[in-house]
């Protein structure tokens, strides 16, 4: 039995997938990266490996991916996480054509053919206005944890209009929106309304085609699908693998190379 | 040398000493205290100002050297002292502060400027001059060339609004040199203007076959690196006798290379088209980002509009040199401005006959002229031709904007979408 | 006697000041600043009182500043950070004449005449880029607290350029760094060496004149204050401890005095209240 | 066709609190009601961007000229149209028409800077209604600009003509000529009331009632400030001790009404170049044989300043002290849009001049878009303060 696997080394957090070669995960971790990449890296992988007590061997191929994949010391080789992630989704959905990924520093639109290559791409440059950060910033301001926030949002009856989206600044506004009287809901309501734009004028630039698969760990906030179905009129796939969708994406790749039989291809770089 | 050696590569060899000589003719005249015209890439008048044998300098072009030279930061952070906004365009921060420093460049001296001649084909000419006007106490000259109205719409001679265009650019040339003989204190030539204008022909002639002939497959030169060492002849040395030569020569070595399959690089395997100024902070390194994939860029927009439109080949007729220089101008300065803000039409002609695979778009923060319709016109082009393309967004001085790690990051997925289709089709041609 | 009293509400705490005619410093309380600023505002200046053993009929004149100024509810009059921070410094360090306050979000220059008064000043008010938080954030994610980071940097040999585009795509930046193996104080050394290219740029922009005053929250950074001390090739003051919190409030305090002098004198132009309003 | 309907009505009959209210409303909610209603009765709109147009044009065609100069609206639609590093009036410009807000039947467009040239082909590439570039002379002093920019005012006749179905006539173009003169004079004489006794009307008031000229009919524009201009003269308020400031750099981007309004609180702005181009035209446009020339001549010769264009003649800087000291303001307020490559280019020229000459000024850059505005009230306030205190 010949297992692949997918490293996803994100700049707050390091995920793993190993998958059987018909594609199912029997595998998955979830670490944070820290300081030491290479390190977080090899331990998501130790830690999937471990839920079938696979050893390092049996796993033939091994693809990288995320702002660390040249630290997957281990991986055979590298691919961006936007092919990822893109991937990722049609293996889950496969009428996928919008992919919008939602990450800590980094919010991704992919438009994908009905074939699943990337038609186009996009991602917030410059700052990282709109995306999962800003949710981090809001929840320290309020000091409501993260797994918490989308739930009250949807409490919300008036929402405020969150101006800024810069995450840095978000604590501020959010702090002076309290000042103001504003009711935390309708605050935190506010602040999923200002991200769902910014990410919805992403996706438009990709154009929005249905299926829309969401992904990224915020895809699990509610708040957020709501907020983005509310904006962009369509229906969200979302997954309870959402996290791994990366890691996902690169695992197949790599079984497409064990099955293509391809020995590792020299590095992009 | 075998004749493989002594032409394959002798434009880049000859264009980067003709180049260099140019700015040390500049230097050794500022040292001498002497002034040069200051003009521009799209519209520069070098027919004219040569005619009164004028030195030229184009500060848009000793700007960019700083940012190759990697010494732009130091420049754009005195001009950003003095006043100017992040926001603004860099070449115009990075002069001001040349300026400053009494013309200290790299590569010598830039003169005072005599004079400033300047098109409307980008507003910020304007500002620009209006910044020497303050400084120098010169004269500075606008050149109103108006565009073409509508998109789509061309107007031809003949046509009642391209006459009443060419009427009025006419009579700017005319003010132009009158300009001239009070600057120079010389008294015009016409004879002299038709031997620049000839000069020109050859040039604009030569450029028009050299941008074609890299259709060829592999391609003859890199449009965005070797394409950036011709141009700075084209601008520079525009309506010379050197310039018009340098440009025969540069035909004969692209046709041998054509005939003998001799490209610019060993592995082609995507052929694309740059739209856009390309990222001279990390001029190489950006290059390589492509190259790394296999990808050549065999066409560029920025070989259109910053040869002033030389591209079309225009051909002035020398008998009635004024109002034919007038049209030309015209047709010339329009398909730069058309290449900058009108561009889907041109690069979706270009896609077959060059062969190409994909389309990178370079917006950057320092050019509203070049990137404002940028991603419009991708959109527009995408949809009509399912071309695979890039958006990337950086800067042509401002290192501060120019993040590698970024743009790798697309780069890369750029490429794995290209690759993915490639094998798409492959698979399905079996 | 009369004292004069200032509270400035901050994003994060809530300060307040008392002043007496004497020119002397008779009390000064802080809380955390929460939610509820009027509330906080109220409190703050109770410990105050309290603390001074002064009731608050003997205050003849309270002055509000920071970004809650307008919801103190007591004040007499409100004034930004800006202007009070100039008398604060001023006070500290007569010799002032740039003031540099970095927060963890703004950044603040001002050139001040020897009266204190603001002659010129400019904030970055765009994005974060290149704030205290470019800082925290980069010495946060590798795992540095603030004290720590001046040892750190001891080590370092070889700094890397960090351009400071964004606080949170510095982070991209440390990991693409960390990626290529690059010592952490290395990047420490590049992210300050940012943060100092910005502050004097900022410095440029006002023409800032010798008789630099720093304060706000990255000056627990000493590293930083050393940093900006070699750029500018001139000594910089820090008030010392906790008087580094309480410049907006003391400045806030001496104004009110002043002000009160003035009332004293002749009649206030209405436009002191104008300009609050 | 003749349009008789009026599409704003709201003001009249009202006191002067209740009008000035309708007009800031409108304004400020970015409320285009009234263009709806005057395509329901059947007329042509023609919206032109900043920074001038020759409305007689338009008006002359039958159709209602629009002026189109950004919104305090989200670009959602439109920001997928451009790339980062632009203005925001662009971007809410084009978001008006993408989003249904603004329905129009031409759209003209003119080289003020980069961006907006460009604007004239991505509006073309979003729309089948013909979108046209306006060629204003760069060279103001050359022998052929006024015969050149007639025959330019003379080709866009033509296309009005053919989108209203109403050719333009010397006979139109006089009498439209007439119509506008009129409001223009009735706009400088709301500035004198600025500048004599500033504290009569708010200035976000005065913007309002400007503003609202371009987006109704001249003709509705003129009773409008009839009626207003006796009220305000009559207004009995009591002058307080505030700066007199210049405003000036809003020329293209208009400033949001909140921030005007926050300068105004603590200021008497006595001048400003807000819409400068309603105001472009200083003295009456002769009747003329020729009116499309008497307007370009007018446009070159008798015309007020602005970054935007190029003239010799009128050193910005020059000009800018000229407006201090006939409107007797102590201090200046600098604005910028963010990413306006004119205006923030033309601001060094300014505080160069300002510093060398003393005048107190304050610097900014805003964005039309924009809700928060903690850190330049903060500034105003500290600027204010210090001219104050001390």
């Amino acid at each position: 039995m010949a297992y692949a696997g997918g490293v996803d080394v994100g700049s707050t957090q390091t995920k793993a997938v190993i998958i059987d070669e018909a594609g199912a995960i029997v595998g998955r971790s979830l670490v944070d990266t820290g300081a030491n990449v290479v390190q977080a890296a090899q331990n998501a992988f130790d830690e999937a490996l471990r839920a079938k007590n696979l050893s390092e061997q049996e796993v033939e191929y091994v693809i990288g991916t995320g702002y660390g994949r040249y630290r997957v010391t281990f991986g055979n080789d590298q691919v961006t996480e936007i092919s990822c992630h893109a991937r990722g989704a049609v293996h889950l959905f496969p009428n996928t054509r919008t992919v919008v990924d939602m990450g800590g520093q980094d919010t991704k639109a992919i438009s994908v053919s009905p074939t699943g290559e990337i038609v186009d791409f996009c991602m917030n440059d410059k700052c990282a206005a709109g995306t999962g950060r800003f949710l981090g910033a809001a929840s320290a301001a309020l000091d409501i944890p993260i797994d918490d926030l989308g739930d009250t949002a949807l409490k919300s009856s008036h929402p405020v209009k969150i101006s800024t989206t810069c995450t840095v600044f978000a604590e501020s506004e959010v702090l002076s929106w309290l000042g103001k009287g504003k009711k935390i809901e309708d605050i935190l309501w506010g602040v999923h309304k200002s991200i769902a734009t910014r990410s919805f004028g992403l996706m438009r630039r990709v154009g929005v085609e249905d299926e829309v698969t969401f992904t990224g760990g915020v895809s699990r906030n509610p708040a957020m699908v709501e907020a983005l179905q509310q904006r962009g009129g369509v229906k969200l796939n979302v997954s309870d693998d959402c996290q791994y969708i990366g890691a996902l994406g690169a695992a197949l790749f790599a079984l497409d190379r064990i099955q293509a039989g391809r020995t590792p291809a020299k590095e992009a770089s | 040398m075998t004749p493989s050696e002594s032409i394959v590569g002798r434009g880049n060899r000859d264009g980067a000493a003709l180049f260099r000589d140019w700015f040390d003719d500049l230097s050794a005249a500022a040292e001498r205290g002497e002034r040069a015209a200051y003009v521009f890439v799209m519209g520069s008048f070098n027919e004219i100002l040569k005619a009164f044998d004028m030195r030229v300098s184009f500060p848009e072009i000793s700007s960019l050297q700083l940012a190759v030279r990697r010494v732009a930061h130091e420049y754009l952070s005195e001009a950003e002292d003095y006043g100017y906004s992040p926001d603004i365009c860099g070449y115009v921060k990075a002069d001001v502060a040349v300026q400053l420093r009494r013309g200290k460049h790299p590569m010598g001296r830039i003169p005072k400027p005599s004079m400033a001649v300047y098109t409307n084909a980008c507003n910020t000419y304007v500002k620009w001059a209006e910044i020497w006007e303050r400084m120098h106490h010169v004269p500075i000259v606008t050149l109103d060339v108006p565009g073409h109205r509508r998109l789509g719409l061309h107007t031809k001679p003949g046509d009642p609004t391209f006459e009443n265009d060419r009427r009025y650019v006419e009579t700017q040339i005319r003010e132009l040199i009158a300009t001239c003989e009070q600057v120079t204190g010389t008294k015009f030539d016409i004879d002299k203007l038709r031997e620049t204008m000839r000069h020109a022909n050859t040039m604009s002639r030569c450029w028009a076959r050299i941008l074609e002939l890299n259709a060829a497959s592999p391609a003859l030169f890199n449009a965005l690196t070797d394409g950036t060492i011709y141009l700075g002849v084209a601008n520079g040395l525009r309506g010379t006798p050197e310039g018009a030569r340098y440009f025969e020569d540069l035909v004969e070595e692209m046709e041998y290379k054509a005939a003998h399959g001799i490209g610019t690089t060993g592995d082609e395997h995507h052929r694309l088209a740059f739209v856009g100024v390309p990222c001279y902070p990390i001029f190489r390194r950006f290059n390589e980002l492509f190259s790394d994939w296999g990808g050549t860029f065999v066409h560029s927009t920025y070989l259109w509009f910053a040869s002033g439109g030389a591209n079309c080949g225009h051909q002035y007729d020398l008998a009635d040199p004024i109002p034919s220089l007038a049209e030309g101008v015209l047709l010339s300065v329009r398909d730069a401005m058309d290449s900058m803000f009108d561009q889907t039409t041109m690069v979706k002609n270009s896609i077959e006959r060059f062969g190409i695979d994909g389309v990178v778009f370079h917006p950057i923060k320092s050019c509203r002229t070049v990137s404002t319709g940028l991603a419009d016109s991708r959109r527009a082009l995408m949809a009509e031709t399912g071309i695979s393309s890039l958006f990337i967004e950086s800067d042509m001085m401002d290192r501060r904007v120019v993040s590698e790690a970024q743009l790798k990051n697309r780069i890369d997925a750029f490429f794995e979408g290209l690759n993915s289709k490639k094998q798409q089709a492959a698979a399905g041609a079996m | 006697m009369t004292v004069t009293a200032g509270v400035d509400v901050g994003s994060t705490y809530c300060k307040a000041v008392l002043f007496d005619d004497e020119g002397d410093v008779l009390a000064q309380a802080m809380r955390p600043t929460g939610f509820r600023l009027a509330e906080v505002a109220r409190a703050t200046y109770d410990d105050c009182l309290t603390a001074a053993g002064v009731s608050e009929d003997d205050v003849g004149y309270v002055v509000a500043t920071g970004i809650g100024r307008h919801r103190v509810a007591f004040k007499d009059v409100a004034v930004t950070d800006l202007t009070a921070t100039a008398r604060g410094a001023n006070f500290h360090f007569p010799d002032t004449r740039t003031v540099l306050d970095i927060g963890g979000q703004t950044m603040k220059a001002s050139r001040i005449d020897d009266a204190a008064k603001v002659e010129a000043f400019r904030l970055n008010d765009k994005c974060a880029a290149g704030t205290g938080a470019f800082l925290e954030k980069t010495a946060r994610y590798m795992g540095y607290g603030v004290e720590e980071v001046g040892a750190v940097m001891q080590t370092s040999r070889d700094a890397v350029p960090i351009s400071g585009v964004c606080a949170v795509f510095a982070e991209s930046e440390v990991i693409n760094h960390l990626s290529l193996g690059t010592p952490p104080g290395d990047i420490m050394q590049g992210a300050i060496e940012s943060l100092t290219t910005r502050v004097v740029q900022l410095l440029r922009r006002i023409k800032a004149k010798p008789g630099y005053t720093l304060i706000g929250g990255v000056m627990r950074f000493q590293t930083m204050a050393d940093a900006v001390e070699k750029n500018l090739g001139h000594a910089v003051h820090v008030p010392a401890g906790d008087d580094c919190q309480y410049v907006a409030a003391l400045g806030a305090a001496i104004l009110g005095r002043q002000r009160l002098q003035r009332l004293a004198s002749r009649p206030a132009p209405s436009a002191g209240a104008s300009a609050t309003a | 066709m003749t349009i008789t309907t009026r599409v704003f009505d709201a003001w009249r009959g009202r006191p002067l609190s209740e009008l000035l209210y309708e007009c800031r409303d409108a304004i400020e909610e970015g409320d285009f009601s009234m263009v709806e209603r005057w395509r329901d009765a059947g007329g042509t709109v023609l919206g032109h961007f900043q920074v001038y147009f020759p409305v007689e044009i338009a008006h002359a065609a039958g159709m209602l000229p629009l002026k189109v100069c950004g919104a305090p609206v989200e670009p959602n639609d439109a920001d997928s149209r451009f790339g980062s590093y632009l203005c925001s009036i662009l971007k809410t410009s084009l978001e008006l028409s993408l989003s249904g807000r603004v329905t129009l039947d031409m759209f003209v467009s003119h080289p003020i800077c980069d961006a907006a040239r460009n604007l004239a082909a991505i509006w073309g590439r979003n729309h089948d209604y013909p979108c046209e570039i306006l060629y204003l002379p760069q060279n103001a002093t050359s022998s052929g600009s006024a015969r050149y920019l007639a025959d330019e005012y003379g080709r866009l006749a033509d296309v009005a003509g053919e989108v209203s179905g109403r050719p333009v006539t010397p006979e139109a173009l006089r009498a439209s000529t007439a119509l506008f003169n009129r409001s223009r004079a009735l706009v400088r004489e709301l500035y004198a009331v600025k500048r004599d006794a500033p504290w009569k009307i708010a200035a976000e008031d005065a913007y309002a009632l400007v503003a609202i000229g371009g987006r109704i009919p001249v003709e509705e524009h003129i009773d409008l400030l009839e009626a207003a201009l006796p009220m305000i003269r009559a207004v009995d308020a009591k002058p307080e001790d505030r700066i007199r400031v210049v405003f000036e750099g809003a020329f293209c981007e208009q400033p949001p009404l909140d921030l005007i309004r926050m300068v105004g609180r603590s200021c008497y702005v006595v001048d400003d170049d807000f819409l400068i181009g309603l105001r472009w035209l200083l003295e009456d446009v002769p009747a003329s044989d020729e009116p499309l020339f008497a307007l370009a001549h007018a446009y070159l010769e008798t015309s007020s300043h602005s970054p935007v264009q190029h003239d010799d003649r009128k050193p910005k800087e020059a000009m800018l002290m000229k407006r201090v000291e006939a409107a007797k303001a102590g201090a200046v307020v600098l604005t910028a849009a963010k990413m306006c490559e004119p205006g923030l280019e033309e601001q060094v020229a300014y505080v160069l001049e300002l510093d060398g000459r003393k005048v107190p000024y304050f610097l900014s850059e805003f964005e039309e878009n924009m809700t928060n505005f903690g850190s330049l009230e903060l500034q105003v306030e500290t600027f204010v303060e210090n001219l104050l205190f001390g």
